[in-house]
């Protein structure tokens, strides 16, 4: 049985007084890939953040997750005033290298090759993404939650980011993410309806 | 380069970075801390705020109270607190809520390294420039309220050890409050309870020098009340993060 | 007894207004404190009786009988609150 | 031990046991209150220096003590409540800092009252009153952070981390106020050291201490229920306790 990255039983969910999920179960396994779907509202977001350990108050049940996890949120987590490779080389989540050659690879990557330097503040919010994604070509965390990464990406990021996650979990990862488009990866991907344990 | 088609084989190189280790603790608060610094540094024009907030207050009070120097020197060292203490309210207030716009701070939480690690880089840079700004030019100010020059550099290390302590418990409040969109009036409602011994320890260091004693007894007591900060600050302001996030 | 009329407990030698205001203040606060979540509760209990009422437990008819004696936590201070 | 916190956190067993508490207590703390201030009032012998306005220790010391005893009683709730995430100790939180702050507020007054025929000032910067002032500051901090969430669970976290840091530093704060007091009024007016207290006037002062102690917490545990039945509301216990007591 490959070894459980991500293993979350009895899970309830809560806002405020009202509960959104109830008695969720969700095991990930190493070169899985995952995708949260349900209706909007249904607390996609929210279990999302209680994987990776965001959200504790309104959460009961036990979860088990890896040391260091990637989470990637609704938000870029750049300061808008420090150029592109200074925001990767100082991330607050400490995960990746730090070599500059390292860091300039993963811009390039991104289709960022030209704007290093630049302030993030004068990039546009989609090569923000973009730079916030190139974390993805830098960091060895085996567990990745990524909440709507393909949002304000063009179709070119889109499949590179793509073909990333693939990569990833070939390589013996895993992947959770939440996404409205509909799913590129027909074959690998396994969905997870949460709309079963909505209250 | 990229091809549209994501068949995960033939693109090149799709793999991470070979040999990307996460980095230690130290070095992750010295990656914090220049990050916090070079992000603050790029808009210097913010480092003034608390000065010409200081200046402006302080330029309040002969026009309220008078010109007469002898009246004013007498109150000096508790115009001179008083102003200081405000002048890091109004700044402390906004300490986390710039991470928090960005989504640094939701960043910070995951981070391997304990969260005092981080909030203590974020105080520390908050400190230098802004406390330790204000230290500096406090002779200028004590110029102005006629201080007697043999508090000078009594003022100038009570505000170096007070403001430390001020910026530590200003982060407290901060942490608590930076989910919240009007924080405002909560910030002094919470601050200023808990900033009024370091007042009290400040001014009277000040006015004793000031009359010629030796202050250094209050000045103690400034030191201990920022190493106790120092060492239980960071992790109030961990747990007020963490439960910032969670709403 | 401190003192021999009511009249003198009522001037307390000049003091009087000072002392009574006090205690009026005190303990109208404190008859405040007591009532005001007593009234809270005795309004959710209503809300929630008439409630259950109206989904018509019809089975629950001894219910009537248990409904006359006013739940036992709130007629205590009811009747001697200062 | 364990049990009987755990037995606490449920909320149908604390519902009942409020009741019982109630039945018993609250006319014991009216009745000890009613007793104390007619005690105070009439019986106990007027002061040779102030006359009759020291009267009015009996009730501003019990609720200055009182109040004191609140904040600490709320820290260790949310102490509880952050480290055991009971969230009956989030409701007990949330129902002492309203108390609390009422009870500084009446310590407060029934302080500036006593001061006015006393020294002839309605507000004296006595080192004592100062330190109450910060208190209800401190308090209003708590109740304040507390409304500002909309999340009331979270509030109750941020809440409890706010109140440990009050804690911490109370004593701090007493104590940076004495030495303010005596710094810049060498103890002319001595309010805080009461002499040696006579027994008819020390014993009516500790049955009022005792009333209003009994009394804050039949308040706090009053407070409580009315949270819980708001919480509850939905829930079956709750029904089945209303209709069938």
């Amino acid at each position: 049985m490959p070894e459980l990255l991500l293993h979350a039983q009895s899970v309830c969910l809560e806002r405020g007084y009202r509960c959104l999920l109830k008695d969720v179960n969700f095991a990930v396994q190493e070169g899985q890939l995952w995708q949260l779907v349900g209706p909007n509202g249904v607390g996609k977001t929210s279990f999302l953040r209680a994987l990776a350990g965001l959200a504790k108050v309104g959460v009961s049940g036990t979860i088990q997750r890896p040391e260091t996890v990637l989470y990637q949120g609704h938000l870029p987590g750049l300061k808008p005033l420090l150029s592109p490779l200074e925001n990767l080389r100082w991330h607050p989540s400490g995960l990746g290298t730090k070599e500059l050659d390292a860091l300039t690879w993963a811009l390039e990557k991104v289709d960022l090759a030209g704007c290093e330097h630049l302030p993030v503040n004068h990039l546009s919010a989609g090569q923000q993404r973009r730079v916030a994604l190139a974390r993805l070509w830098l960091c060895d965390a085996p567990l990745w939650l990524l909440d709507e990464p393909f949002t304000a990406i063009d179709s070119a990021g889109a499949a590179l980011l793509g073909a990333r996650l693939l990569a990833h979990v070939e390589a013996g990862g895993s992947v959770v993410f939440t996404s409205h488009q509909p799913n590129r990866f027909a074959e690998q991907l396994q969905a997870m309806d949460l709309s079963e344990y909505a209250v | 380069m990229p091809s549209n088609r994501p068949t995960s084989r033939d693109l090149p190189g799709d793999n991470a970075w070979e040999g990307a280790p996460s980095s230690g603790a130290l070095a992750y608060l010295g990656s914090q801390f220049n990050r916090h610094l070079r992000a603050s540094l790029r808009r210097p024009g913010e480092l003034l705020n608390p000065l010409v907030f200081f200046l402006m207050v302080v330029t309040l009070f002969p026009l309220g109270l008078g010109p007469a120097p002898e009246q004013l020197s007498a109150m000096a060292p508790g115009i001179l607190w008083v102003v200081a203490l405000l002048a890091n309210l109004t700044v402390s207030g906004r300490l986390f809520v710039a991470d928090f716009e960005d989504g640094s701070l939701e960043q910070m939480l995951l981070a391997r390294h304990s969260l005092a690690l981080t909030a203590m880089a974020e105080v520390m840079v908050h400190w230098l420039l802004s406390g330790v700004t204000l230290a500096l030019v406090s002779p200028l100010f004590a110029a102005m309220l006629n201080l007697p020059s043999a508090g000078i550099p009594v003022l100038m290390v009570s505000l170096l050890l007070g403001s430390l302590c001020l910026s530590l418990i200003g982060a407290i409040a901060a942490a608590l409050t930076v989910s919240l969109r009007r924080g405002g009036l909560l910030m002094s409602l919470l601050i200023i309870p808990l900033n009024v011994p370091i007042l009290i320890f400040g001014v009277a260091a000040v006015s004793e020098a000031a009359n010629g004693y030796n202050a250094s007894a209050w000045l103690a007591l400034l030191g201990a009340f920022a190493c106790g900060g120092l060492v239980l600050a960071p992790l109030a302001i961990g747990a007020g993060l963490r439960i910032s996030m969670d709403t | 007894m401190a003192f021999d009329s009511f009249e003198a407990a009522w001037q307390m030698a000049g003091h009087g207004p000072y002392v009574w205001g006090a205690y009026a203040l005190t303990f109208a606060l404190l008859c405040y404190l007591v009532v005001s979540p007593v009234l809270q509760m005795r309004q959710i209990r209503r809300q929630i009786v008439a409630q259950w009422r109206r989904q018509g437990s019809t089975d629950l008819a001894v219910a009537e009988s248990g409904d006359a004696k006013p739940a036992a936590a709130n007629s205590p201070e009811a009747s001697n609150a200062p | 031990m364990w049990s009987v916190i755990h037995k606490m956190g449920s909320p149908p067993w604390f519902y009942r046991f409020a009741g019982v508490f109630l039945r018993w207590c609250l006319p014991l703390a009216l009745a000890g209150l009613l007793v104390g201030a007619l005690w105070g009032l009439f019986i106990a012998p007027p002061d040779f220096r102030q006359g009759n306005s020291y009267r009015i220790i009996f009730i501003h010391v019990p609720a200055a003590v009182v109040a004191l005893a609140g904040y600490y009683l709320m820290a260790f709730a949310g102490l509880v409540s952050l480290v055991w995430k009971i969230k009956m100790a989030d409701t007990a939180m949330r129902a002492v800092a309203p108390v609390g702050g009422a009870l500084t507020f009446i310590a407060l007054a029934t302080g500036a009252i006593w001061g006015k025929p006393t020294w002839g000032a309605w507000w004296v910067w006595d080192a004592r009153v100062t330190s109450m002032l910060i208190l209800l500051f401190l308090y209003l901090g708590v109740i304040a952070l507390f409304e500002a969430y909309e999340n009331k669970a979270v509030a109750a976290r941020a809440c409890a981390v706010l109140a440990l840091v009050g804690t911490v530093n109370i004593p701090i704060i007493y104590k940076s106020v004495d030495w303010w007091y005596s710094l810049h009024q060498p103890a002319s007016i001595k309010f805080t050291g009461e002499s040696a207290i006579d027994s008819s006037m020390l014993y009516p002062l500790l049955l009022n201490i005792g009333a209003f102690y009994l009394t804050f917490a039949c308040v706090v545990v009053l407070n409580m229920r009315a949270a819980l039945m708001n919480i509850h509301r939905q829930s079956a216990w709750l029904t089945q306790e209303l209709t069938h007591p």
